[in-house]
């Protein structure tokens, strides 16, 4: 019942959205999310035995990874839709302001929204490889409609290649599908449970493009060439979805196949987690490096946490991929809000157009440098501790290496961030832009409060657990 | 019967020689649609075939989809890809490797259904001849038929290995795939439209150059 | 300690404190000599002194507390360096293990506050003057602390005046000779260094643009330049004291003989420089600091032979 | 406890200040008041019980102190309205410094590290419009989280190769203490950091990575402690000397007064560092050795010497850097080619940053000579009863530590000569005025301390340590204090005909105009010209010419060596390697397609061939 009800609340709110044409937008957006969260909230406290989809076994106390995404999934939502009706007035004054097209109806957009929180329900609470895969693609094509927002050459481009490259990658993943049906004992499901006892070869090749098309959705390197692209175009709270809980979607079809592993197989993939893992942190680096775009910056950075938490799963670190992923998933959306707001009251993205941010709109320069700080595992980051239990389990030699990427990648963004942040400003173009994205800070506020808490709690945990 | 078996999958070899070499977009649509009446076919001719799926196959892949891509092509106003990256004689010559490949890697698989190692070839063939397609052509439309093909190649592999999805999962697919080919027709328009040109070669505006290099 | 050398000791140190100014006298009346003049009074200095503390005090309006209080503050800090040494060979009483770090800071700050006040007028020759010094005691310290690791080497004890004792140019083996030469060649270097003597600084040129210490002093008068005068002298007569227990053996310490033996040798000292200044001229400043490079080289040269053939390594 | 009260009292009065929010008067008392309560609370615990700890806490609490005085006047005008910000990160700074020095395991102490570093960074930052305080922020931040990162490396595999983690350990903490290659940032966060908080940084941050070698070296889990702690004696002695004598070469060339007492204390970072060296050397040769005692003497003085000079740097170089503080708000500038004659419109602040100066180059009678005279000692001791590597280390310890202390008065001499002597250089000079008290007490405070610290320590060492050496220094000190004030007193009599005010005398010239004094880079120039093969200024030289020549100037650059040919490079090759990787993104759809194709071909050639 409540599943249903997970499932049918977006698509219905989706409708009626269509079909008021932007009656009762906030409304119904809001109560849906709410309606959403309530659910999630409710099956979390409730344990449904129904609903046991699949929980990876990593040794810990984990729950439910899918349920861990459908969790990040809904509280994210919630923020992103709380933020986005003034979000949306405030882009359009923007807009009317500079002269711009008009871009797409803020119904479809509100439609298309729930369209996709739905689809990433239906992904989170997918039983077997079937469901997965077309719950996958499915989000995709709920939101590459959605980067199209302002309608400009740049954002279709990104549109077009978001669109093929994933359709692509799903086209193999659904290659690997069929391929582990063959590995399986004939007149077997597909369901996560019931996949054990592979044929080892066919398993290898199912694993392979498995990995290669879940991956490529994941934004690992070097298939993540639509991630920057799709993630700078799209619209700030699509932005935010898209890299805070598209991507843990995504992850959930590596998470699975990597658990399907027959026995004696799990090295074999450890092996490519690992290495796809150091790949993406390499790229994530050296992308940074020179970067011109902040918001490009921010998706590459979104490489980095997936690398990491493909890492994290490769060393086998257990529930700490949840943990990662979910404070990810936070930060990020919080960056890549205020990012907007930058965006909306600079008018570009450009790195080398924006200095004096703080001066200008402090809290938003506030967020800015603390949402960096924070991403890159400064504690009281939660991310900190994350990526420190990784390293302990990566050893010396890969923990080294781990750490020297991390490092440049937070020298970098640090060199962006406070380049943009410190400096004398020049005067506002639009004063009453720069008053609307000040007052767009509170949702951020509000995560970057409920981060810092939270990492402070854990360091409060940890310090005093040393200290008696 | 066992005759359809081998007739099946050597006309889908020869439909990937065509699109190959082929540059009108509307014999593109219509060998596209071919294949998709044959994928439709197919499983009704071994046993255990479903006649509902069948139907909803022959419907989407063999009908929906191409008028989608003609309706599209007409929008667009493109009439043939003129300038492909690959020339089609050596197109032509790249499928007949994939061909081999395809018979490689048929052979050294375990398989063990009536329909075999034919299907299973003319699967990898039409796989890697859709991914070419993808890869090779610059307009849009080019590429999405070459997805729609790939993607035929998968479903002519599903088939060739005699696994069969749920219902559910089955619909789902058909249903991913199409509205991801009616959403890249929009897309296709909307490039046209924007772009005054198709060419998926010239959507280069995003990346990550350093200042002042040129493109290549 | 004894009564009857703390007594001594008092005794040596007020004599330092009377005759310092006779140094000079003796210089002058070397190079006199050399040149073939009779030359000015050997008391000629106390004339000076007394002539210009009989005039009024003449200070800078840029100036500050410092200029004023410089002239006597070097003072105290050279008076105190000197206590410290044996003077007349006898140790000193203020003296412990170690006080030689304290003997040469003394020094420094001396020189420091010479340097502030130089600065203090914001006159372009002082400032000239002082980047000099600095410049040549920078380089002249690291000489001295090196020959202060091979006294100690030599003598095993860290007290100045037991160290200087104990060491000194015997015949007991070659290599302690060459090391005490070697020794003694080096802080005679320096000593011409600190005291701004030939080739390092000629006191008696006249030409601003080459002067280090007579260009940090141009600013003072009366009063003030005969304090400076006199601490001039005073510093002098420490060097030649230390230069002196240095070089002389242990045998020469007792007694009246010591008494004797130090003024001889410090008047030996000032005999010394005065021939020095005589058939040498002023070296460019660009060389000088080679000069002093030289002086660390000496010593460690010493140190070398010292640690070698006097255990060390082989200990 | 105390200290964990004090811990609190800093901590909460930093968030209360920081909820204050627009009201900034009221964050102002309340961040100044708890941060001076917490550290004048937690000063007692430091003489209930001395632990090794204490000795780093002392700076601490001290400059906390001296904080909360001297920040409310230095803020006003300098950013003011954002002092809740101030305060909360100040507080934050001082608690987490303090946490640093309470934490026994490592895991809480690396996480105070960091925080510790991460508030510290954010008053770097604290000018917000300034591109020195953009670029320090960017360098201290790295450097913060790449000396995490080497830590976190360090604790995490302890079992790990000795020469590795011995290297990690170095590394991890030199890049806080600023050992020499590792410095860079601290000549860049020193100038831009509020005067406070360079105070604060220089005197109590930086000398806690030597805490944490000490504290967190494996003693007691490495298989050989002699060979470990030889190896680590060596690393330090050597990473001493370079960074002594590199400290105060690099001083010397310096425009801006922050900067030149940031390189200082990268040079009595270096200090610190080779009597640590030492003790270790000592303490590794204490066993082969035969002369047992001798070698232990050496252990003891350069450990106690050390120690000492931590904490009188902490006194010294905060007062100076508050010194400093002051010009900058008198003046507005820090660029001692601008500066100058300061002494007579402050004669506080001048007299006070001359007497700190004297101090920190170790010049009697003031406080810094003792830490100095007992690493000498040390030193001496060494060249006495070490064997033949550690003897000749220690001959190149002496020689070293007299030049640097020969070079230290040089710069310093510059320093006060450019800053508060001669004449104002620009109007900003010439106009400017005495600070506010409470930013003299504060540096009257740390000078005074530093003064009793001398009588303390004269009276309170134990006696088999070095109390007689002291003792003797400080009865002498009293000496000459009394033999230097009848002199003064004798002063009157030589002014018996009184003392006539004159222009400075420039060589018959009447009107000696401050265009014409000596400035500080002409001052420092022979020395500079000495070391110019470490040093390699750059020279713009434009040469008189003609009869009556128009123009003439030289401008002098320095850059450091170390970021120069060391990091810059660095950063531009990964720059490069950067746009060369650039070009896989370079928009082209297919050129993607055939990436992933290959991607997924070298995938199933590896799959195939792994069985």
């Amino acid at each position: 019942m409540t599943v249903s009800g997970l499932m049918t609340v977006p698509l219905l709110a989706a409708l009626l959205v269509w079909i008021l044409k932007g009656r009762l937008l906030r409304t119904i957006l809001l109560s849906a999310a709410a309606v959403h969260t309530v659910l999630t909230g409710y099956v979390y406290f409730k344990g449904e035995e129904s609903i046991v989809l699949r929980g990876i076994e990593l040794g810990c106390s984990v729950r439910e990874f899918g349920f861990g995404v459908l969790a990040i999934t809904s509280l994210l939502f919630l923020l992103v839709s709380l933020h986005l009706c003034s979000w949306l007035k405030s882009d359009a004054r923007a807009g009317e302001l500079r002269g711009e097209s008009h871009g797409m109806s803020k119904h479809t957009l509100v439609s298309l929204l729930l369209l996709f929180l739905g689809t990433m329900t239906l992904t989170a609470l997918a039983q077997d490889f079937g469901t997965l895969w077309v719950a996958v693609e499915a989000t995709t094509l709920a939101s590459a409609p959605l980067i199209n927002f302002h309608r400009s050459k740049t954002s279709l481009e990104a549109m077009w290649k978001y669109l093929l490259l994933c359709s692509l990658g799903i086209g193999m993943a659904l290659l690997g599908t069929m391929l582990l049906s063959a590995a399986l004992p004939e007149g077997s499901s597909l369901a996560f449970d019931a996949v054990k006892n592979a044929d080892p070869q066919w398993f290898k090749a199912a694993f392979v493009f498995c990995f290669a098309g879940y991956g490529l959705k994941t934004g690992l390197a070097p298939f993540h060439s639509w991630l920057p692209d799709a993630h700078s175009e799209a619209p700030a709270p699509v932005s935010a979805l898209l890299s805070g809980s598209l991507l843990n979607c995504a992850l959930l079809g590596l998470v699975n196949i990597r658990d399907a592993a027959p026995e004696g197989l799990t090295g074999f993939c450890n092996g490519f987690f690992i290495c796809f893992g150091i790949i993406s942190l390499l790229f994530a680096a050296f992308f940074i490096i020179g970067q011109k775009d902040f918001k490009r910056m921010l998706a590459y950075s979104s490489v980095e946490h997936m690398g990491l938490a493909v890492l994290m799963i490769g060393f086998d670190c257990g529930v700490l991929v949840l943990l990662h992923m979910a404070f990810h998933s936070l930060t990020k959306m919080m960056l890549f809000l205020t990012a907007g707001n930058i965006l909306l009251a600079y008018g570009t993205r450009k790195i080398e157009a924006v200095t004096g941010v703080l001066t200008r709109l402090p809290r938003n320069g506030m967020l800015w440098l603390a949402g960096m700080l924070l991403i890159c595992g400064t504690p009281p980051s939660p991310l900190f501790f994350t990526e420190l239990v990784l390293v302990k389990q990566a050893g010396i030699l890969w923990g080294g290496v781990i750490l020297l990427l991390l490092l440049i990648i937070f020298c970098a963004m640090a060199y962006v961030v406070i380049k943009m942040c410190m400096g004398s400003a020049a005067a506002a173009e639009f004063p009453e832009i720069d008053c609307r994205a000040e007052k767009l800070t509170r949702i951020p506020l509000l995560v970057l409060m409920l981060i810092i808490f939270s990492g402070a709690a854990l360091m409060a945990e940890t310090i005093m657990r040393y200290v008696q | 019967m066992n005759d359809w078996f081998g007739i099946v999958p050597a006309l889908f070899l020869l439909s990937c020689l065509l699109l190959a070499t082929s540059s009108r977009m509307l014999h593109l649509i219509r060998l596209v649609a071919l294949q998709g009446i044959l994928l439709g076919v197919l499983p009704l001719l071994s046993e255990g075939g479903h006649w509902g799926i069948a139907a909803v196959n022959i419907i989407i892949k063999g009908i929906v989809l191409p008028v989608l891509l003609y309706m599209a092509m007409k929008r667009a106003s493109v009439q043939r890809e003129l300038e492909p990256l690959v020339g089609y004689s050596v197109s032509a010559v790249l499928v007949l490797l994939f061909c081999g490949a395809g018979f490689w890697v048929a052979e050294r698989l375990p398989l063990n259904s009536a329909m075999g190692p034919l299907a299973v070839a003319a699967a990898f063939t039409v796989l890697l001849t859709g991914l070419f397609i993808v890869a090779a052509r610059k307009k849009a439309l080019t590429q999405v038929i070459g997805f729609l093909i790939f993607e035929n190649g998968i479903t002519l592999f599903g088939i060739g290995m005699m696994r069969h999805h749920e219902l559910m999962v089955e619909l789902g697919i058909l249903l991913d795939v199409l509205v991801l080919v009616f959403i890249m027709g929009i897309a296709v328009c909307q490039i046209n439209r924007e772009f005054a040109h198709i060419d998926a070669d010239k959507l280069q505006n995003l990346d990550d150059l350093p200042d002042g290099e040129v493109k290549k | 300690m004894e009564k009857c050398e703390m007594i001594r000791f008092i005794f040596c140190y007020a004599a330092a404190l009377v005759f310092c100014p006779l140094l000079a006298g003796i210089i002058n009346k070397v190079k006199a000599f050399f040149a073939g003049r009779c030359g000015v009074s050997i008391f000629q200095l106390y004339f000076d002194i007394f002539k210009l503390l009989k005039k009024e005090r003449v200070h800078s309006a840029t100036s500050n507390w410092i200029l004023a209080i410089s002239p006597l503050a070097q003072l105290g800090f050279i008076m105190a360096a000197l206590a410290l040494l044996p003077l007349g060979l006898n140790i000193s009483p203020l003296g412990f293990s170690g006080d030689a770090v304290l003997l040469f800071y003394f020094l420094g700050m001396a020189r420091f506050l010479t340097v502030l006040a130089a600065l203090d007028t914001g006159s372009s020759f002082e400032g000239m003057g002082a980047s000099r010094e600095v410049q040549f005691s920078a380089l002249a310290e690291a000489a001295v602390f090196a020959l202060l690791a091979l006294l100690a080497i030599h003598t095993g004890t860290l007290e100045t005046g037991v160290m200087l004792q104990c060491a000194g140019i015997g015949i007991s083996a070659w290599h302690t000779a060459a090391v005490m030469v070697l020794a003694g060649l080096a802080f005679f270097v320096v000593l011409l260094c600190e005291n701004c003597r030939v080739p390092f600084d000629d006191p008696e040129t006249h030409l601003e643009l080459t002067m280090i210490h007579e260009a940090m002093v141009l600013d003072y008068g009366g009063p003030d330049l005969a304090v400076i005068f006199y601490g001039a002298a005073l510093k002098l007569w420490l060097f030649a004291s230390f230069l002196v227990a240095l070089v002389l053996p242990e045998s020469c310490f007792a007694g009246m003989v010591g008494i004797c033996c130090y003024f001889g040798g410090v008047a030996v000292t000032a005999v010394l420089i005065g021939i020095i200044e005589s058939i040498m001229a002023r070296s460019r400043f660009l060389k000088l600091p080679q000069l002093l490079t030289g002086a660390t080289v000496l010593v460690v040269l010493a140190l070398i032979i010292q640690i070698f053939f006097n255990g060390g390594v082989i200990k | 406890m105390l200290l964990y009260v004090a811990l609190m009292i800093i901590g909460v009065g930093g968030a209360l200040a920081l909820l204050c929010g627009k009201k900034h008067r009221v964050a102002t008392l309340v961040g100044a008041v708890s941060l001076f309560s917490g550290a004048a609370a937690g000063l007692p615990a430091m003489f209930m019980g001395m632990e090794f700890e204490s000795f780093f806490q002392i700076p601490v609490l001290i400059l906390g102190i001296a904080a909360a005085l001297y920040s409310p006047g230095y803020l006003a005008g300098h950013g003011s309205e954002r002092s809740n910000v101030y305060w909360f990160f100040l507080n934050l700074t001082v608690a987490s410094m303090l946490a640093v020095t309470v934490f026994e395991h490592w895991v809480p102490f690396l996480l105070a590290w960091e925080v510790m570093g991460l508030a510290s960074a954010v008053l770097v930052m604290f000018d917000r419009e300034s591109t020195a305080a953009r670029k320090a922020g960017w360098l201290y931040f790295a450097a913060c989280h790449a000396g995490a990162a080497l830590l976190i490396l360090y604790f995490m595999f302890p079992e790990c190769n000795v020469y590795l983690s011995l290297f990690l350990v170095l590394a991890g903490f030199g890049l806080k203490i600023g050992f020499p290659l590792l410095h860079i940032w601290l000549p860049e966060a020193h100038p831009a950091a509020p005067a406070p908080v360079s105070a604060l940084m220089s005197g109590a941050m930086i000398p806690l990575g030597f805490l944490g070698i000490f504290k967190f070296a494996h003693f007691d889990t490495c298989i050989c402690l002699e060979e470990y702690m030889a190896f680590l004696g060596w690393a330090l002695l050597i990473l001493g000397v370079a960074g002594a004598l590199g400290g105060i070469i690099f001083a010397l060339p310096q425009n801006n007064l922050k900067r030149l007492l940031a390189y200082s204390s990268i040079e009595n970072m270096g200090l610190i560092s080779i009597a640590f060296g030492l003790c270790f050397l000592g303490a590794a040769a204490y066993d082969i050795q035969e002369r047992v005692d001798d070698i232990s003497e050496m252990v003891l003085f350069s450990f106690v010497g050390g120690i000492i000079h931590i904490i009188n740097h902490a006194l010294l170089k905060g007062g100076l850097f508050l010194g400093a503080g002051s010009v900058l708000k008198m003046t507005h500038t820090l660029s001692m080619d601008k500066l100058g004659g300061l002494m007579r419109r402050a004669p506080q602040s001048g007299t006070l940053f001359t007497l700190n100066a004297a101090g920190l180059c170790g010049l009697p009678p003031f406080g810094g000579f003792i830490g100095e005279c007992l690493i000498y000692y040390a030193a001496f001791f060494g060249v006495m009863n070490g064997s033949g590597a550690l003897r000749s280390a220690a001959v190149a310890v002496l020689i070293v530590m007299a030049l640097t202390g020969g070079i230290a008065v040089a710069v310093y001499a510059k320093a006060i000569g450019a800053v508060f002597l001669g004449e104002p250089r620009s109007q900003q000079a010439a106009d400017a005025l005495e600070v506010k008290p409470l930013m003299l007490t504060a540096q009257y405070l740390l000078f005074g301390l530093s003064l009793l610290f001398i009588v303390i320590l004269a009276w309170t060492l134990p006696e088999d340590i070095d109390a007689p050496l002291v003792k003797n220094i400080a009865i002498l000190y009293a000496a000459v204090v009394v033999l230097i004030a009848i002199l003064l007193w004798a002063q009157r009599i030589l002014s018996r005909r009184g003392v006539r005010k004159s222009c400075t005398w420039d060589c018959g010239y009447a009107k000696p105009d401050a265009r014409m004094e000596y400035t500080g880079t002409a001052f420092t120039q022979p020395l500079s010209d000495l070391f110019d093969p470490v040093l390699k200024v750059e020279k713009k030289l434009i040469r008189p010419e003609t009869v009556f020549p128009e123009k003439a100037s030289l401008d002098e650059r320095v850059s450091d060596r170390s970021v120069k040919r060391f990091w810059q490079p660095l950063t531009e090759l990964a720059v490069m390697l950067a746009e060369k990787i650039h070009h896989l993104q370079s928009g082209n759809l297919h050129f993607y397609i055939l990436l992933i194709l290959l991607t997924l071909a070298g995938m199933l050639i590896y799959a195939m061939m792994r069985g």
